[in-house]
């Protein structure tokens, strides 16, 4: 049976992907960044997860506003990086697992779950940024990937309750396929950024602190957090951090924090990851 | 019947908190709507041949799409803030950005009240805070 | 307020809409079927629907497999009628009702419901063969449309209990819309019928009239019928009938029947009709 | 935690059962990964050029598809059974019918062992009936 072994959250800000690409991950910008996701790199190398579920946005780059799906996940076996106005990223494409995304698609709406399937899509930083910063420069990506769109950009998003419905949903699907697969599961953006107005630049340091550590807690009251206090508290973009709840439900009751770093800014945002376990 | 129907959510409620926010358009579908078209322009920039023939002549580009004038205005004035309140969102925006050969931290720069190298500076010392640009009505 | 006065359960074979594009509809093939829905047509005269939310699913025209969503809300303002292969039907363009779309689309996902967005899109005959049997042939369609596309497809097709929550969330979500409307709420497709294989042909009139009598019924037993008793019974094709759960939980715990007909057959299909009324 | 996790519906015996139907191919998602490039090959044909080149050569039309060479076959053959196997959808499929001029009454009694006047005979005496026909394994 395949296992559910960690879940990962992280920023996944486009900048970290020109750093990596430009070879400026140890200058004085960037180093305390790449410094802190030094610990999570060394960790995946040990792990070496066979499949990633990696959640994310879309940001204007698969989908224009012809369709906005509220779910999206990928069934199929290649993604190729998206052109995001400055040329795709030099990254290798991304290997789906078409048989755990379709096992986990079929599993899902069984579950009640509206999701739309995708088998054609281009793959932008929200997605190629994460796999850089837990896995650097390799020829190939170490795994493979089963990604899930979620829509926070078109209001309104999906709530932080049925984002941490999805997770559990998710553990679930994982549980009952029967192959013996290794499976990790990535919550990404985030996280306090504003893009937009003349409110643009706000962080939250203590706001996002507190977020981790409510992650870390095994109540689920981060889970009913609701809308307006993210776009208060952590910028318009911020919202993105009910994407961390999918993993964080997937997780179970009770997890183990076994790295957690945050540092202000990248860019306009900040950034910040916690690497976690489920303990049973 | 099995369940008792939920109540529904106050949609009402929730879009009116959308817009006490200082300094933010919050993408909702009132603004989706409005903006479709800056935004399909927009992301038409993400293929070459398009971003080369916009570059050559960026008014007869602007004039194959059903935008408003005062739309086409603001995006050759590169006005952000102004196409925030016509509908544009910064992701489909940021396809200009990138046309421009802009960084996404200059460009949402032009949209605050400062030059870029103090906008730069702010997010060096921590960012803007949320004190006191939580909420309009509640000033806090 | 926006008021939620009828539902329509409807067959939309595309036979149908050529009869009535031909001129045949009172042919010795075509006349029972269209003798039958001639009450309803009165009746819509009388009603006079502002908006029909109109439950469908799209048979390859606006979806091809690169993205197949589960439940999809037409938000745009105009739909034309797709070509499925013989050029577009002959019919008015459909009219959206953008504003009450985009409500009804934001109260779902606020409610937990995972819908895809739609701006652009064609419509096939599993949207435009209702109208025609509905309103003949108009200059122009007398109501505007909120198109809702199910995946009744690729399996898994939503369930029957996902089918009949949508409707009491649609219901709850017009209820709420501050403008004064006449809303109707149509569920499409069905009833049995197979169209593929060495089975093809299958007919079930015994079945298909237990369906009508439950969708009468003040009891929700309908909605937990599972997939596998819809293919069985019903033939490959038959599961289009739980879009019209979607309608019958719209409507609340009791119905009056206002009419209902069956025929048998329409080109492969068994055809059936029922026109219900909330009663609180 | 506030909603104890729902059993997980059975996916594999929801699956298996799918397969217990006579002469019926359920569109799984086994199916539809199996069938994905003839199902797209087949919706290419809602364009009007797209059938045009198609009736004027066949096989080039299908050499431009990643399509096995036995299912490039049973599309020339029009042996829908056959493609059903491969994954075909019938509502795919249904743009070939139109290509060919086909009704779909008559396409779709070509997948059974009728002709089509004993087929459009047999609906119009009410269809085939679904006894014996409901499940392999149970034979009822
Ligand atoms: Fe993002
Ligand atoms: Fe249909």
């Amino acid at each position: 049976m395949a296992r559910l072994t960690a879940g990962v959250g992280s920023s996944h800000v486009p900048l970290l992907g020109v750093a990596v690409d430009q070879g400026k991950t140890g200058d004085d910008y960037f180093g305390p960044i790449f410094a802190g996701y030094e610990w999570t790199r060394e960790w995946e190398k040990a792990e070496k997860p066979d499949v990633v579920v990696l959640v994310y946005n879309d940001h204007a780059s698969a989908f224009d506003m012809k369709i906005v799906p509220t779910f999206a996940i990928g069934c199929g076996e290649l993604y190729k990086p998206a052109d995001e106005g400055w040329g795709p990223r030099q990254v290798p494409d991304v290997e789906g697992h078409a048989d755990l995304a379709w096992h986990i698609a079929q599993s899902l709406i069984l579950d009640d779950f509206d999701m739309t399937i995708i088998n054609e899509m281009d793959v932008d930083h929200g997605l190629t940024v994460p796999l850089s910063m837990m896995f650097g420069q390799p020829e190939k990506w170490p795994c493979k990937v089963v990604p899930l769109a979620v829509n926070v950009v078109t209001y309104p998003v999906p709530s932080g309750n049925r984002c941490w419905a999805l997770g559990e949903a998710i553990a679930r699907a994982v549980a009952s396929f029967p192959e013996d697969l290794n499976v990790q599961i990535w919550g990404t953006g985030g996280m306090s950024h504003q893009l937009q107005g003349p409110r643009a630049g706000l962080l939250n340091r203590e706001w996002d602190n507190k977020f981790l550590d409510m992650l870390e807690s095994d109540s689920d009251a981060v889970r009913w957090i609701p809308h307006i206090e993210y776009l208060r508290e952590t910028g318009s973009e911020g919202i993105e951090m009910v994407m961390w709840l999918i993993m964080r439900g997937a997780l179970g009751k009770k997890v183990k924090t076994l790295h957690r770093h945050y540092h202000i800014p990248c860019s306009n945002t900040a950034i910040g990851h916690i690497v976690l376990e489920p303990e049973t | 019947m099995t369940e008792a129907a939920k109540p529904a959510a106050d949609i009402h409620a929730y879009l009116a908190e959308l817009e006490d926010i200082p300094g933010t358009r919050v993408y909702t579908a009132a603004r989706a709507r409005k903006g479709y078209h800056i935004n399909q322009f927009a992301m038409s920039l993400m293929k070459g041949d398009n971003r080369e023939r916009f570059k050559a002549d960026e008014r007869a580009y602007l004039d194959e799409w059903p935008i408003s004038e005062e739309a086409k205005q603001a995006l050759l004035k590169r006005d952000y803030n102004a196409l925030l309140d016509m509908g544009g969102n910064v992701y489909f925006l940021s396809k200009l950005f990138s046309t421009d050969g802009l960084s996404f931290a200059e460009a949402v720069s032009t949209m605050t009240d400062m030059t870029f190298p103090e906008y730069r500076d702010m997010m060096l010392k921590g960012g803007r805070s949320p004190l006191g640009n939580r909420s309009i009505k509640g000033g806090y």
